[in-house]
């Protein structure tokens, strides 16, 4: 058996990383499988790679996927600043990004806006999942208004929508896919990674321990189905992930959630204009209004510069510039004491 | 009448915005360049057009910097203080005011001279007449101390550098204000004169920001990230102004990136990101901005990342003065973060130290593989020192223990990311972008080779790692600054602006109650050996800082060998203002007599 | 003479305070004149008044209006956490809070978003000056892409417009004008003081001194009657604030800055429909494109439960609650003990 | 075989999210019924499901809490730490494991049982074989360690509250468990067993996080302002769910307010803003929240403004080991902030006191107008203590100096928000909303009025006063707990969740080098004179605690007289486990070793 190899004659192998340590089924997984095959796919070169995350069960991900890279998993929502001095640092990197959504839009909501206002070169994939799953469950600012967890109050709050906070803001690349739309997901990815600036792909991408809704919210024949009454607070059912889940542009697919709650996603249409703001948050505005989920290409605007470029740094990237480069040399300090003398 | 040359201060009193730091520094300038050894330091509000400052220049052959006991020569034209700033004249001084300003001065024990500057600058130019006032001033000063008018000419020149109508108005309000002297008032009954000294020609000013600024140029910086906060933006404005002269490459491309980051967790953060790819990055901030960093600086310490945060201190706690001076920070910059951290700090006391650790810093957080913090504060950041000139670094670069080739990688025998493999607590590490071993760097738990692990031993042995590894540094640092008289019975320790007072609190001492101190100037934390052989050396040791809890005395009490810590005592003050000789002094001597010396 | 009262029957002198500390001609200064009449206007009882501010130079100016109200100048970037605290405990307060530019789009970008998010019972006014005042001058998130300061690099990025992100947010009072439209300005903030929930007042008021863009940007004749060559750099020219900017609905108007550059202010058209996100976004976009800023009241939704209603707290502020009725009485606590004993 | 009666200890070695932490607590609960002095500390790791973990159940009649020396006995049933579990075994342990696993045991010195969990689950509940296995070796136990069947059938009724099926799904499991040793094992060979002791009817299980919601709902708290973060999530979501029984009016309405703030600053912020109108309010967080909180600690301090933090400390530093214990950031709260700054820090050492403190804290924090830090960590937070129950509060509400009425603001001479009328250090304050003397609050220098101040004088008196408020509470914050032996030879320091080791470090010493050592369980910070008063009056001291660098250690050498400095050593170890006995032990005899003792 030949093994397949890709442009740059690798092997998916050389893509892949640890075992996932997260729970049997989490959406998570999914997307890092897609990771993987994206990256392969458009033939990354691992080690130009690296590997960026916040804290929270997907900011673990990077640890699951492309092993030859190097990666940083560093403190909760602050991720995009240490991509930022990474990327002025390496600019032949290309940054792949994790963040989920309590890392995002709550602690680290500042420095999202900021990274996408510099249209600094990284993938932000979002790992959306309504919850702080680390954590155990709480909401997150993007659940949606009126859900209502086993433990905890009804979320009162309207979810902050990171699609059209970046296309207000004037990110390069949004998207937004589910977790179980693997080809769709890979295509927005491969795009993603290929897209010179800010590409934020928002992928819905459940938590199959603590998107767990109220009876009320249910289905009746989930409920019927499932002994949840025999479980202990501290067992984590295994299921396997939802998948295959492609809806043909325009239209729309509802999918029945592992605690049996629906969630409806919609493919935005071909007769979007990506470049269009406007038309974007219209078809958002709209999606919520409707309650469901508008997935594909949003918004696109491959004109604007991106933050490395706007720093005018030279070619070589600084990390590799030698020493007696970067330090300037004894001559032109003698300039500056020669002028602060005043004797020049 | 007896003359008082080159020993006296002024204080001028006016109002932000109204141009007269620029009359000040012309003032400064000139004596400076006349070879008389002077300082300025301006007293600034925190907002930016029309609140009271006051700007002391002190003129002192012995060398004395910092503000004294008293003011010789006030002057007043501010009349928001107005009142105060009579009151506070000690009998005798010199007052030179504004009489446009239409308000009441009753010292009949004091030699009080009004001049309508206003309407002599108004002459000049009647919408800039506020401006110009301040330059009258200047040349009544001029007449008076019998400032050299080239010296004056150049000075003038240099502050308005290439604005050619700007330089023949200010001077002409300089003739105006000599001319006025010379007409009204009988300079023989006033004893001040500055009379020029053999000048050093290597000497200058210049501001610490500046001089940091520089250094970390020469240090080779890759990427600064800043959030403006008083009085560090100095710093990064200077940094960025030397971009286009000293870091580009022929076709123009930069050397070093900036960002002006949102906040100092975002500052800090790119620092961090910087250094994980192997550049040089810095940040400049003061003690708002530690603060919020604090969480950041404790995954650099865990995960071993190269940095250099600048503290350039204001008077804390929360927003507290700032736009006034302290060393307030120390004790946090030592320690910051939760959970057990040390972090090196570095500690300039003269221009040519903020050059020099400017660059060093890089040096050392490389080498050590930690963030590491330079320590520098309002009066060394904002105000203008003397400066002998900057030295090139004399050694190239420590990129400390990056293995960049596969060949060096294999070298190593059980590489690990973590792995103590010298036995000197430093790792060695690769690059992103190399290739080489790449792992996830995280701030969690990790094994010696990166890899996630919570088991106890684990966790302990990598403490104990970091620990000596921020131990072995005490040797290394920069070590103190000695000057050890012979009979070694009383010891003065203390670091960064302090300096600036020292010989003056000396003098005092040899004055007053006739004794002789060693000194010790701490320029680096971990504390080096040196500093507790300097006390064990000495009868009894004072620590000197500008701060409330004598933060540097908390931490050597902490660090000392118990029979050492009895012969040490704290001397700390702070009020926001520069150290004045005479508060220590004083503090000294209530130690000394405490303790029956 | 008689002194003029309102509708509580007191005199304006009851609504001001010291002494303004700012730059003669400062836009922020005319906001606060405009606060004292709205206040005094809608008679809102000075003791009720909660005023509350972050770090800046916008943010010093509580100390110069409604002196008999009690206010916390708190901390750069973070006065909506303690607005929020505060609003909490205290539900009879009119929270009346100022911000700059830089307090609320930089360091303060995230509580802002969260603070709209709660629907936050306040009305938040931004003093929006394109730059941070108070360090002398940097460029803020909202200057506008390509100007270009004396100092300093071209600001290379893209404003961000904190109505656009409220507007999204589904803040439920959005509006913008500009410090020397009194008459319109006083109009929406009096609006704003009697709304419920989170009042967004951007306003548009320029730097004397900072907002000083490179003679190139400037216009001609600004350059041919101004002697700037003779300015040093620490001087501050006094300058009368630019007054009486009415520009009709639907009409626009360019205002020339102290430095001569312009600016085009339009009022938005009887015609907008408030209640329409998708139509306020594009008027935003529309106006960014044609780079001018449109005026008036762009966002209102007066269907959202506030903040403090979401809490279901009690009528009377929390802090004017008896204290042996918020500790819960010793027999509750007996109940607790026995049933962790297991003895009920 | 002699039998070895409550005194031995087991370890449960699991993967978490299997259901495992039920079957664990149900035999804590029922060994506890019995009357046996039982603690159980759960290693859980940092992600959902999947990941092993291991309970520690220690049974001793002496009272011992935390982990001991040795495992007796060891459950395995995790594949994923199999080896690692096996070989850590000492001889003759006895080692019950899952049979299903498959996997390798090859202990000859140890008695091995292996038991097809499984499969017997599978045949209770194919879909559930994994989560009621862990049931079937509580079973095996029951059956082994002779536990009480009616204590066990409440102590499964209680755990799966309400839920028939589940309750008789589980108790099935226990009773194939039962039968299987019954039918296959000689337990006479085993000599462990559980005795039923008089059982205290008041003493119950409960774990710190909820004693200190509750403690604070009985402080009558008004707003929680939190973000989550593990170990201290169990406090807010206790206090959230306390609300609707103790804190709410006839109609519903809450008299606490509850906001899941976006971070840490906001949440501290709120806390801030909560403090200034009047209500008391908290958070609750772990180390990487302290440090973001640190710029608006800070706030706090210098605007005086009362808030209680609770820390309930992980392994940091970073984000370190998150499920595991230590006392890492107690130098840190008490100075926590950039500037000159001292924070009150209140550590409780057991349930009574995380309850009683959580009161507390209120009447603290309103008295000294300050942020009032609760100190407590995983250990005491997540693990289940015993409890005599919570005793309430003796005293009213303190609210400290608050002026409600114009004639109470009349009554005070010479008020100012910031005055020091009355001579402690603590001004008066108004509140929002009053009308009475309204100020804007500022971070910034102020006056005695409230009104900004850059003065020099003006700041220096001002920290000063601040200085001598904290310095003041030193004798009336929480006292240390003394137990003194008559010798006055040795004496211990210690805090916090250390109380779980005192009494077997005690034992051991006693056991092995004959010592009686006296003990001060230290519960504030800043120190009260009691602490130096025992130093004093003891030969030698050591100081205990759960961290590397020996932060209370750190704060005596530098806050006591100097002659005591001597007699104090510090013994600090931290490895993210609870701390074991035996550790502190040796670090103590190694000390008595040195100093000749
Ligand atoms: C400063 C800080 N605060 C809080 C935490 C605790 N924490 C860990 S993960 C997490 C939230 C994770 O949620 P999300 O980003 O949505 O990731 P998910 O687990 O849902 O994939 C939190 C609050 C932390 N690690 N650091
Ligand atoms: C934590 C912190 N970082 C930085 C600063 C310094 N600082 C004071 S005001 C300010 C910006 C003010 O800009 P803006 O909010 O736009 O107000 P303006 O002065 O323009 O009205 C900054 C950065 C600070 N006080 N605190
Ligand atoms: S808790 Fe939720 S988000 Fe986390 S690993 Fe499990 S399923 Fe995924
Ligand atoms: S600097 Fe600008 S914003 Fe600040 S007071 Fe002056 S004009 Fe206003
Ligand atoms: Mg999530
Ligand atoms: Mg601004």
């Amino acid at each position: 058996m030949t093994i397949k190899l890709n442009v740059i004659d690798l092997p998916k192998d050389d893509y892949t990383a640890g075992k996932s340590t997260l729970c049997p089924g989490c959406g998570h997984d999914q997307i890092s499988t897609v990771i993987i095959n994206s990256a392969w796919e458009n033939g990354l070169k691992p080690e130009k790679v690296a590997k960026m995350s916040g804290i929270g069960c997907s900011s673990k991900t990077p640890a699951y996927f492309l092993g030859k890279s190097h990666g940083f998993n560093t403190v909760h929502g602050r991720m995009p600043a240490v991509t930022t001095g990474a990327a002025m640092g390496n600019r032949d990197l290309t940054f792949i990004a994790v963040s989920g959504d309590g890392d995002s839009a709550s602690i680290g909501i500042g420095q999202f806006i900021h990274a996408v206002r510099r249209n600094l070169d990284m993938v932000y994939v979002l790992e959306n999942n309504g919850v702080y799953g680390l954590t155990k469950g709480q909401y997150s600012a993007t659940a949606v208004k009126g859900s209502k967890k086993k433990k905890g109050a009804i979320n009162q709050h309207q979810p902050i929508d990171l699609c059209k906070l970046a296309v207000n803001l004037g990110c390069t690349f949004v998207a937004r896919s589910f977790s179980g739309s693997k080809k769709q997901l890979t295509s927005l990815m491969k795009a993603a990674m290929s897209h010179k600036g800010f590409a934020l792909v928002d992928v819905i991408s459940p938590c199959v321990t603590f998107n767990n809704n109220d009876e009320s919210l249910r289905s009746y024949t989930y409920v019927k189905d499932n002994d949840v009454e025999l479980h202990a607070y501290d067992y984590i059912p295994t299921y396997s992930p939802i998948e295959g889940v492609e809806v043909p542009e325009g239209e729309f697919h509802d999918i029945t959630l592992f605690d049996g709650s629906t969630l409806r996603l919609e493919t935005i249409g071909s007769d979007h204009d990506p470049t269009d703001a406007v038309a974007a948050l219209a078809a958002l505005h709209k999606a919520e209004l409707e309650n469901k989920h508008v997935t594909g290409l949003l918004y696109f605007d491959p004109t604007k510069s991106t933050a490395i470029e706007d720093q005018c740094l030279v070619d070589t990237p600084l990390a590799d510039v030698p020493d007696d480069i970067m330090r300037p040399n004894a001559a032109s300090l003698e300039v500056l004491n020669t002028r602060f003398r005043g004797n020049d | 009448m007896e003359r008082i040359v080159n020993d006296f201060q002024l204080n001028i009193a006016t109002a932000n915005g109204t141009g007269s730091q620029s009359a000040n520094l012309v003032l400064l300038h000139t004596m400076f360049s006349m070879g008389v050894p002077v300082s300025g330091k301006n007293l600034f509000p925190s907002n930016i057009s029309g609140l009271p400052t006051w700007y002391i220049l002190r003129v002192s052959d012995r060398g004395y910097q910092a503000p004294g006991d008293r003011t010789h020569i006030q002057i007043i034209m501010n009349k928001a203080t107005w009142e105060n700033d009579v009151e506070s004249c000690l009998p005798g001084t010199l007052i030179l005011f504004n009489e446009d300003a239409k308000m009441p001065i009753d010292r009949e024990d004091c030699t009080v001279i009004g001049v309508p500057m206003t309407k002599m600058a108004r002459g000049l130019n009647p919408k800039l007449g506020r401006m110009i006032s301040n330059m009258i001033y200047v040349g009544l000063l001029a007449e008076i101390l019998e400032l050299d008018q080239g010296k004056l000419n150049d000075a003038v020149a240099n502050q308005f550098k290439g604005k050619e109508r700007a330089i023949e108005l200010n001077l002409e309000a300089v003739n105006l204000g000599r001319a006025f002297i010379n007409e009204n008032v009988d300079t023989a009954m006033i004893p001040y004169r500055i009379e020029a000294r053999e000048v050093d020609d290597d000497v200058f000013l210049i501001d610490g920001n500046e001089a940091v600024a520089l250094g970390s140029h020469y240090g080779g910086v890759g990427l600064l990230g800043w959030y403006p906060i008083t009085p560090s933006s100095g710093v990064a404005e200077s940094l960025i102004a030397y971009i286009p002269e000293i870091r580009c490459d022929e076709d123009g491309n930069h050397l070093c990136a900036v960002i002006q980051a949102e906040d100092e967790l975002a500052a800090v953060g790119m620092v961090i990101g910087g250094g994980w790819s192997g550049i040089r990055a810095m940040t400049a901030t003061s003690g708002p901005g530690i603060s919020l960093m604090s969480e950041f600086i404790g995954l650099a310490y865990f995960a071993e990342i190269p940095g250099v945060i600048w503290d350039v201190n204001r008077t804390g706690p929360s927003t507290g003065l700032p736009t006034r001076t302290q060393q307030g920070d120390l004790s946090m910059l030592y320690e910051a973060s939760h959970g057990d951290t040390t972090h090196p700090v570095l500690i300039p006391g003269s221009m040519e130290e903020c050059f020099e650790f400017g660059w060093k810093a890089f040096d050392i957080a490389e080498r050590l593989q930690s963030v590491v913090f330079g320590f520098s504060d309002l009066d060394l950041g904002m105000n203008r020192w003397s400066c002998k000139g900057f030295e090139y670094p004399e050694t190239p670069m420590d990129r400390g223990k990056i293995l960049r080739t596969q060949a060096e990688l294999d070298a190593i025998e059980n590489y690990g990311r973590y792995r103590d493999v010298d036995g000197d607590g430093i790792p060695y590490r690769t690059l992103p972008g190399s290739g080489l071993d790449p792992i996830l760097y995280r701030g969690t738990g990790h094994d010696e080779d990166g890899i996630y692990s919570e088991k106890p031993e684990v966790y302990q042995a990598l403490m104990m790692r970091l620990k000596q590894k921020m131990d072995n540094a005490r040797t290394w640092l920069p070590q103190p600054v000695l000057r050890e008289e012979v009979e070694k019975e009383v010891g003065i320790i203390y670091y960064g602006s302090m300096e600036n007072s020292i010989q003056e609190i000396d003098d005092i001492l040899e004055d007053e109650i006739g004794r002789k101190v060693s000194q010790c100037r701490v320029r680096s934390l971990p504390l080096s050996p040196v500093v507790e052989q300097f006390i064990r050396d000495h009868e009894t040791v004072i620590v000197l800082e500008i701060n409330r809890d004598g933060q540097l005395y908390g931490i050597l009490r902490r660090e000392l060998a118990n029979e050492l810590i009895p012969k040490v005592h704290s001397a700390a003050y702070s009020d926001g203002m520069p150290p004045r000789a005479r508060h220590y002094s004083e503090l000294i001597k209530g130690v000394l007599k405490e303790v029956g010396q």
